[in-house]
This record gives structure tokens, C-alpha cells and sequence, in this order.
């Protein structure tokens, strides 16, 4: 394992040009996180289409790996149903706490699979997981998926 | 089935057993109560760390500092799991001393932010004259001075649970003591001095029944006998490394995560931020928001050593194995002529520590004759200077037996109480 | 004549500096101001100690007992020897945070006493809306938040020192941040982010000219250069064992006799008392006051050895190999395009931390490639989020040598900063 | 060295037979010292006589060597001028702190001396002291000794 290993192309080339970098016009739920260690920033805005399908915005500022992986995950889920978008939350987080270990499911994960080698970097986790963890607090906030998850644990 | 305890193989763990004191006694170690002594297992774990892994944690993107935080978290978790909590449940602390303090400031803080930002803060830990704080007459000055403090600084009353003879609590009189004013019970675990196992759980449900948050100093209970946390009913629960085992320099505070979330910072600093304007800071989640600057890295290493050689030994066996010293100390001492145990006498509800007075000698003398039979005993007043009042006596000699003593050991310190008196003609 | 630092004998002492990373990397250690490592010195001294005279200290009658109490006051005596002071003004707490937070909450405390009990507290620690609290514009967030935290607690204003473009401190200011409203203010010697070496003895003089006490964090100056505490002009000095070879888990705070003497305890517990009642407490006369429970005792006895390696090195020479060390790295990176350097471009008034940010590069991932090399350094805010902001960069890249540094250390650095470069194309 | 050195028979018999254990009719200065350790008490009241020479009264409780060493204070400096009861003290003090390799002064310290045991043993030196310290409060409420010490070191 070395550091190109851990910078794949898809990561690098996300980086170099963030797909659907933007802020949405209204908003159903926002969320700021701040990895308090390096200052890095996302902020993840989410509303539902007429369709009840994810709509995601985004903006922040920090290392490759934080903004590659906001970019990778606004346009993964992005038109998912929010229980899909939970899915690949979780796979993502897993993923993430593999320590390399796990073979990730490109069907789920699209091109968030190639973060694998993140998973060998604790330090660089974090940096990962800040714009899926402000999806799911902008979910929380926006009400969405709350509901979903209420009747399957209930 | 319980595996009993091997007192001569245990103490092969031990270097510090294997030496002499005075003229070339073998070392008796009677005084666990104060610190316990160290295996092994729990020095080379700390020094492996230091000669591999050593670097700051949650911090730096290096190997190094990969390696020490996982040391670090990875510590936590054995640590919180050996007392049935969640990791991120547990606070690392300097020693039980600053465990309790956390809990008494978080009462001082909020009511200080209170004055000036009454939003600032939940409402649960202000405080104001009319309000009442609930100790025993048992608490280690550990567990009294920081409430008296929370007192000083908020107009609050201290009020105390008292104690029967028998070195028990009365709690006849807890209804009264624990009522609507009261937001707030600390209560000892086992007592130090006395060796009294209190019935916390019951005094922890009276407390949440008046709507007070309660708190157990576990600093005797949970190096030896298992605890769960949760069994104790307690919001928070605080205790030290040094008395299990581990490393000094290391305490640690359980809280339900609830109550960790509605608490104010104590010390303050790097690494318990979120953000950071001069004008302003924001606090990280717990156990964070409690552990600023940079931690005890080495000793958590140690401690969760100190855990895992328990945990093999078995805290039920641990258990076992004292109580049998105690009825075997407990009946030596009631056979020595002129000596009173301070304490309850019988082998019930009660730890290791046995504490006792010698007619005619002060204990400063009594703990000079066992010194010089090689015996470590613990005398003064045990940071529990009210109770000794309690029971009329300036100070006493305590014997607190661990893993690595048997029955031979209370013989010699007979053998020095005897000695003693033959000495002082008493 | 100053007898040079000789880099290859003394990596013999540190084991961790043996080992490799990643693929088979030699480690080049260049985060000592995160942390330092620890050479076997203080390693042995910490665990001889636990192997024959580990006890509670301070108490207790018994050989043991008396051993490890010679062993904690000859540390403290040792340590304050390092640093010019008396024993008795040099106070144990476990890190640098808590020393400061130590100076903070003396005002917190005493303002809440002085509510309920105005004559039981000095009243220079007492705080009103109106007072002014001053740090300066590139503190660690140990030198900051306590003080944001007093300010909430009391209604006093936090004012700072800004900084010039070179990363100095903004004196033109002085004498108007600093006035008549000031009760107290705190200044970092040499600043962990930016490498500056602050002039505060004219910082100090101010305060004292307005009636406030004067705080100084040493945390970045006593590990790398020779600092007599008196020197500095201040009432209170703070720093960290573990930067300077020491053990994790602890840290001082140096005071003026008359100042400790005057400050009400912070964590209160066992062995600060004189005297306690269930309804009141006295307490012991400093540094005891401010040391409550079970100390870090086998950390003192390390922190002592460390002190000793050090002074056998002599400090001169240790400040002249990093004064050395930083003129080549400042060169260095000029050298490299695209890295802009975040604190002082010459090398005069300031150490051997060496921040710098890389055109079109998040630290983050200069860290990565530097990782990839063996190289360890920290990239992150520093705690010192507040300076970052100044200067407008969310976080820089630090390199911060020490004596077991040589120029080849820094080569390998400037190599990895270049992958780093060439990776992302920049 | 073992504990039957420490207390040599001269301890005993002031712990077992105090001298002069009363307080003072008028004291012109008194002070209670505390060990916080264990706990030992011992209040000491001092005076001058028409000669200008101590007078001392004490009261106590606490250990054997705490308590003969307050009963051996009274009776050696009860009589001295201040001066003299300085020396004494001073001299004790060194005793106390000379870990057992002093050689002391029978002239100066009377019996104070069987305490060179005590030095050998940290724990019990405060013990020792203890009533010296309270003497040296108690001459200084009172004022005594005091203008002898400006005079000395101006
Ligand atoms: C300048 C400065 N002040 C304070 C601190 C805090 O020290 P510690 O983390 O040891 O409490 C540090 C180091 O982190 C520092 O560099
Ligand atoms: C019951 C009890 N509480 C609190 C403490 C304080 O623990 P520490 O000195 O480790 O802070 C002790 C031990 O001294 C104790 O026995």
C-alpha cells in the first residue's frame, strides 16, 4: 500500500473537477460539519424532487479526499429514493471502517468504491465520512428518511 | 467455576514483591488501598508503546499518530469494557481526584455561564442558595472538599447521609436527607476507611426520585469486584488506574451519554473544540469535549494491560479471594487483645480494607513496628478526616489486602501490632 | 565552548527512532512540537521505579512510602533546578492545558467565592464586567479557550495582540490593549505554529505597569532552549513534559510564591487539605494546594531523567542545533516554488517551528506524500485556528525538529513536499 | 538501624511522663499546628518571663514522637533567652533534616537529641517538628525574636 494507491484517479479527478458543486435553490435541510482537526469544511444542503427522489447540493473547502468525496457522493445519490441513499450511507461508513479488508459492492457505492484505500489512512477517514455525515444530519433536519426508519425498527 | 486466585504465581508478575525493606524483611504490601503495585504486563505495555508508537493522537496524519490514537481509542474500549460501558462513555482523567471535580465544576460552570447567557447552559446543573448537595460521612476528601467547593461558589447546602456504629450508613434518615431541594447525590461505592459496601443503587433511585443526578466513586469497588456500570444506577461514575494495577497519572469518568452531553466543559483547550474564533470557541461531543490538551496516552496503554491481566484472573475470583482475607483479617484482629476495628466487623457488604485502632498506641506508632517487620500499611486518616471524627479517633491503621496477598501476610502483620504492644508496654 | 549536539549518538538513545514506516521508510520524526520522543533514559528511570518503590506518596508510614515521596520531591526539586526555580513554586498538574487553565480558573473561582464570601479570596483574581482578560492573536487553543471560558463565567472581555503579516506580534498595540481594565494577561513565549519567540518580558512589564498579573505559555520554549522562569518577568509559567523527552501525563506550572500563595485551589480533593469538616475545609500551603489526589508520580520521576538528558546536552547547545537546523529549512523551503512559509522568513527571534503552505495543495495531502516518505509532521490548525485564519489558510503543514534532527531529515521533507507536487501537478 | 533506635528511651519516657504539658496563664502568642497527614495536633503558647526569658506551655495529642518532642521542647528552651531558644530550634531543624549523618550538639539540644533517630525515618520527621514549628509561630505572634532577627540581618 502506498499514497497513489490511496489516490486513485476517480478521487483526483473529482478533486480537480467537483461535479454538481452548488448550493440548491430551496433547500428542505442543511448541514455544516467541520473536521475540527484539519479545519476542513463541508456544508450539504438536501430536499426531495416531485418524485420523492434525493436532490443534493453542496460546498466546502478542504483536502483532496474531503471534496472528492463530496462530489462523489452528491452525484451518487443524487436521484436516489432516500432509502437507497441510506443504503449507500451505510455501505460507504462500513467501507470506511474496514481497514481495507472489505470488497466493496460497485453496484451500491458506484464510483465512492474507489475511497477503498482511505480505509488504510485513519487519519484520513474522517476527511471521507464529513460530507456523508452531513447528509445524513441534513436529512435528519429536512424530516427525510425519518419516517422510513421509524417503521422498520418499530 | 471459579478459578482460584494463585497468590505465589501472581507475585512472580510483580518485580517490586520481590525486594526487601528495611534490615532485608521481605516486602509485606498491605496498603493497596493507597495504590496498588504494578505487573509486568502493565510495564512493558507501556513502554512498548513509547518505543513504537509514541506521537500525538487525533492529530497529524502519520503513521505514528495513526498508531497512538488507535493505542489510545483501542485502550478506551478494553477499558469500557470491562465495566459493561460504551467507549465513547468514558472520559480519561488525571485520577479520580479530577473525575469527581469534573462532575462538582460541571454544577459551578453552569451556574457562572447562568448569570451572564441563562441559554448557555441546562438548567440541571445551575445551582443557587436553597439548593441542596448530598455526600456521606464517608466520602474521601476526594468526594467531600470539590461539593463544599460547588457550594462555596453557588450558595448551595452540603448535607450528608450519616453512619451507624457499625461504620454503615443510616439510612433510616435518607428520605430526609435526599428531598426536593437536592440536586445532586455523590455517594461512595466501598469505602476506603471503613471497608462498608453502601447500597448505591438504592440511594442513586432516591436521588433520580427527587430529580438529583447522581454519582458513585467507584475508586474501591471496581479494582476489586465486578462492576457494571450500569448496575449502579449512577449518572456518573468516576475511579483510578493506580488502584487497579495500572499506571499513575490516569483516572477515568463514566457517564451516561445523556448527561456527558449536557455538561459544560471543564478543562479546556486543544483537542475539546469544534471550532475556534478568539471571539468564540464551540465544543467537540464527549468524551472529548473532557480531554483537553494532550492526553495520557502511555498510561491508557497501561491501564487497558492492568484490565486485561484482571480480566484473566477473573473479577469474581478477585472477589473471592479478598473477602476471604478480610474474614481471615477480621477474625485475627478481634482475637488480638486492646484493638478495635473501625468498621463493620462482619464479613458482609464490605471490601478488603480493614481499618482498627490499638489501645494506648497511636497508629503512627503501631504502622512504625509493622514498617519494621517489612509490613506496607497505610495510617492517618485515610483522606476520610470527618469519619475518623465520626468515630472519635485522630487517625487508624488500615491493612488493604489485593491479588498478590494471602493469609501469611496478615499473620506478620499481626506478629507487628504484637510487637507493638510488647514495645509500648500497652 | 558549547560542545555540539551530535544527532548520530543520540538516535541511539530513542528506540522508536529505529524502526521503519510504511514500506520500509527509516522514521524522520519532525513533530516534536506535537510531541517529542523519549530516550531510554526516561524509559528505565519510570520503570525502575515502579519495580522497586512504587507507593503512595505523602502517605503512609512505610519504607515504600517514604521512597516514593523522596522520588516525587526529588523530581520536583530536579525540574525546578531546570528552569531556575524554587521547589516550592513549581506546581504538577498533567499538562500544559490543565497549568493554564490552573491560572484561569484562580479568577473564575475566585469571582464566584467572592459572591457568597467577599473576604475569602484575593481580590486581584476577581472579575467584573468592565475587567479585560489579554492573549495575543497566535495562542494555542490551550492559551485561549480557559480564558474565553473565565470571560463567560465572570463577564470580563477578552482582548488580543494582532499579529503583522510576518507572523510577529503586533506592538504598536500594547499599551492600548493592555490598560487599566486589565487584570490579567497570558502570552505565548514561542508560538507552536508560527515558530515566533514573543519579547515577553516587555509583554509582562506592561501588564505589570497596569496592575495584572502576567501568564506566560512556555510549552515551545523550555524543550528547546535554555529559559530561567525569572527571565521572563511573568507570575506563572506553563509547560508540558512530554515535548521536552518527558512521559505523557504531565505537565508545570511555575508561580511567584506570593501569587500561588494568593490563588484559591482549582481541583480540590485528598493531600491539598490542612484541616477538613463535613461543613468546611482549609487547605495546604502551595505547591500542595494545587496537587490534589494521587500524583503522577512515576511521570515525575521521568520527566526528572528527561531533564537530566537534557542538561547533560546543555541547553545552549540544544537551541544553537535547532537555530541551525531552522536557518536550513527556512533556505529550503524558499528554495521550493509554490510554498509559501506562515510565520517568520528569517531566523532570528524565533525556533524551530516551521509552518508552510504548498500553491494549489491542501496540507493534508502534503502530509500524505511527506507519510509516504517516512516523514512525520502535523498538518491541521495547530490548535492554533484562530492564527490560521489571520493569515488566511485553513491549515498549514509544520515541520518541528529536535536534537535527534539533522539537515538529512529536512532533505527528505523537501523531497516529499516535491512528490507531493508532482502527483497533483501543481 | 530499626525501630528500637528510633525511639530511644529518653522518647518514651517524655511520651509516657510529659513534662510541663499545661497551657499558659497569659500567653503572649500561641499557635496550633496541624499534621494533615495523620492528623497530630499540638498548640504551643509562649511568653517572656521578667528576666526576658521563654516561657512555654503546649497541649497535644497525636503519636509518641510528636508528643515527647513537644514535652522535650518546653523543658529544654522553657528559661532560654529568645536567642538561645533559636539556636535550638535551628539546630533541631538540621538535625531533623540531616538524614541521620549528623552528630548532634548535646550542649545546644539537651535531650533533644535521642531524636537523631527520627531523621532516618521521612515520615516521622514532621512528627518531630511539629511543636518547634508551632513554637517558632508562636514566638513570632507574639513578637519575640523578631527585633533580635531584623537587627541581625539589616
Ligand atoms: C504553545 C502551546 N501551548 C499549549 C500547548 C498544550 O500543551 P499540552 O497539550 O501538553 O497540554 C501546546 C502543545 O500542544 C503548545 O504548543
Ligand atoms: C474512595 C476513594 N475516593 C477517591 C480517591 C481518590 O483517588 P485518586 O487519589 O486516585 O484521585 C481514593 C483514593 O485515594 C479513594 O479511595
Amino acid at each position: 500500500m502506498n499514497v497513489e494507491a490511496l489516490y486513485q484517479d476517480i478521487i483526483l479527478d473529482h478533486y480537480k473537477h467537483p461535479r454538481g458543486r452548488q448550493l440548491l435553490a430551496d433547500p428542505a435541510g442543511e448541514s455544516h460539519q467541520v473536521n475540527p482537526t484539519c479545519g476542513d469544511e463541508v456544508t450539504v444542503q438536501v430536499g426531495l424532487d416531485s418524485d420523492g427522489h434525493l436532490l443534493v447540493g453542496y460546498e466546502g473547502q478542504g483536502c483532496s479526499i474531503s471534496q472528492a468525496s463530496a462530489s462523489v457522493m452528491s452525484e451518487l445519490v443524487a436521484g436516489f429514493d432516500p432509502a437507497q441513499g441510506d443504503d449507500a450511507r451505510r455501505a460507504f461508513v462500513e467501507l470506511m471502517h474496514s481497514k481495507g479488508a472489505a470488497e466493496p459492492d460497485e453496484d451500491v457505492l458506484g464510483d465512492a468504491v474507489a475511497f477503498v484505500g482511505v480505509a488504510k489512512y485513519p487519519a484520513r477517514i474522517k476527511c471521507a465520512l464529513l460530507p456523508w455525515m452531513a447528509l445524513q444530519d441534513a436529512e435528519a433536519k429536512a424530516g427525510i428518511g425519518i419516517a422510513q426508519e421509524g417503521t422498520s425498527t418499530s | 467455576m471459579l478459578q482460584p486466585i494463585d497468590v505465589d504465581r501472581i507475585r512472580k508478575d510483580f518485580p517490586i514483591l520481590q525486594r526487601t525493606v528495611r534490615d532485608n524483611r521481605p516486602l509485606v504490601y498491605l496498603d493497596s488501598g493507597a495504590t496498588s503495585q504494578k505487573p509486568m504486563a502493565v510495564l512493558d505495555a507501556e513502554r512498548a508503546f513509547y518505543e513504537t508508537s509514541n506521537a500525538g493522537v487525533h492529530r497529524g496524519a502519520h503513521q505514528l499518530a495513526e498508531e497512538a490514537t488507535d493505542a489510545y481509542e483501542g485502550a478506551r474500549a478494553t477499558i469500557a469494557g470491562f465495566v459493561g460501558a460504551q467507549p465513547a462513555e468514558l472520559v480519561f482523567t488525571k485520577n479520580a481526584t479530577e473525575s469527581l471535580n469534573l462532575a462538582a465544576y460541571a454544577f459551578s460552570n453552569a451556574t457562572a455561564k447562568a448569570v451572564h447567557a441563562p441559554d448557555s447552559v441546562d438548567r440541571r446543573f445551575v445551582l443557587s442558595p436553597g439548593d441542596s448537595i448530598v455526600v456521606t460521612q464517608m466520602e474521601h476528601h476526594a468526594n467531600l472538599v470539590p461539593w463544599q467547593e460547588a457550594c462555596a461558589k453557588t450558595g448551595a447546602t452540603l448535607r450528608w447521609i450519616g453512619l451507624t456504629d457499625e461504620g454503615r450508613l443510616d439510612l433510616e434518615a435518607l428520605d430526609s436527607v435526599i428531598d426536593e431541594t437536592t440536586r445532586v447525590v455523590s455517594v461512595v461505592h466501598q469505602s476506603n476507611i471503613l471497608g462498608t459496601i453502601n447500597p448505591v443503587q438504592a440511594i442513586m433511585g432516591r436521588a433520580h426520585e427527587v430529580g438529583a443526578l447522581g454519582v458513585v466513586d467507584a475508586c474501591q469497588s471496581i479494582p476489586h469486584m465486578p462492576v457494571d456500570v450500569h448496575d449502579l444506577g449512577a449518572d456518573l461514575v468516576a475511579w483510578s488506574g493506580h488502584k487497579m494495577l495500572g499506571p499513575t497519572g490516569i483516572g477515568l469518568l463514566w457517564g451516561r451519554s445523556e448527561v456527558l452531553q449536557a455538561m459544560p466543559p471543564f478543562v479546556s483547550g486543544g483537542s475539546m473544540i469544534e471550532t475556534v474564533f478568539m471571539e468564540h470557541s464551540t465544543y467537540a461531543e464527549p468524551p472529548k469535549r473532557f480531554e483537553a490538551g494532550t492526553p495520557m496516552v502511555a498510561q491508557s496503554v497501561g491501564l487497558a494491560a492492568a484490565v486485561r491481566y484482571l480480566d484473566d484472573l477473573g473479577m469474581d475470583a478477585v472477589a473471592a479471594h479478598e473477602h476471604d482475607l478480610t474474614g481471615y483479617a477480621l477474625g485475627q484482629l478481634e482475637e488480638l487483645r486492646g484493638v478495635r476495628i473501625i468498621g463493620p466487623r462482619d464479613n458482609v457488604d464490605r471490601g478488603s480494607a480493614v481499618s482498627f485502632v490499638v489501645d494506648g498506641l497511636h497508629p503512627h506508632d503501631v504502622g512504625q513496628f509493622l514498617d519494621d517487620k517489612g509490613v506496607a500499611v497505610r495510617v492517618g486518616h485515610h483522606c476520610a478526616w470527618p469519619t475518623c471524627r465520626r468515630f472519635g479517633v485522630p487517625a487508624t491503621t488500615r491493612i488493604s489486602p489485593y491479588i498478590y496477598n494471602d493469609r501469611a501476610d496478615i499473620d506478620i502483620a499481626m506478629e507487628g501490632i504484637m510487637a507493638a504492644q510488647k514495645f509500648f508496654g500497652v
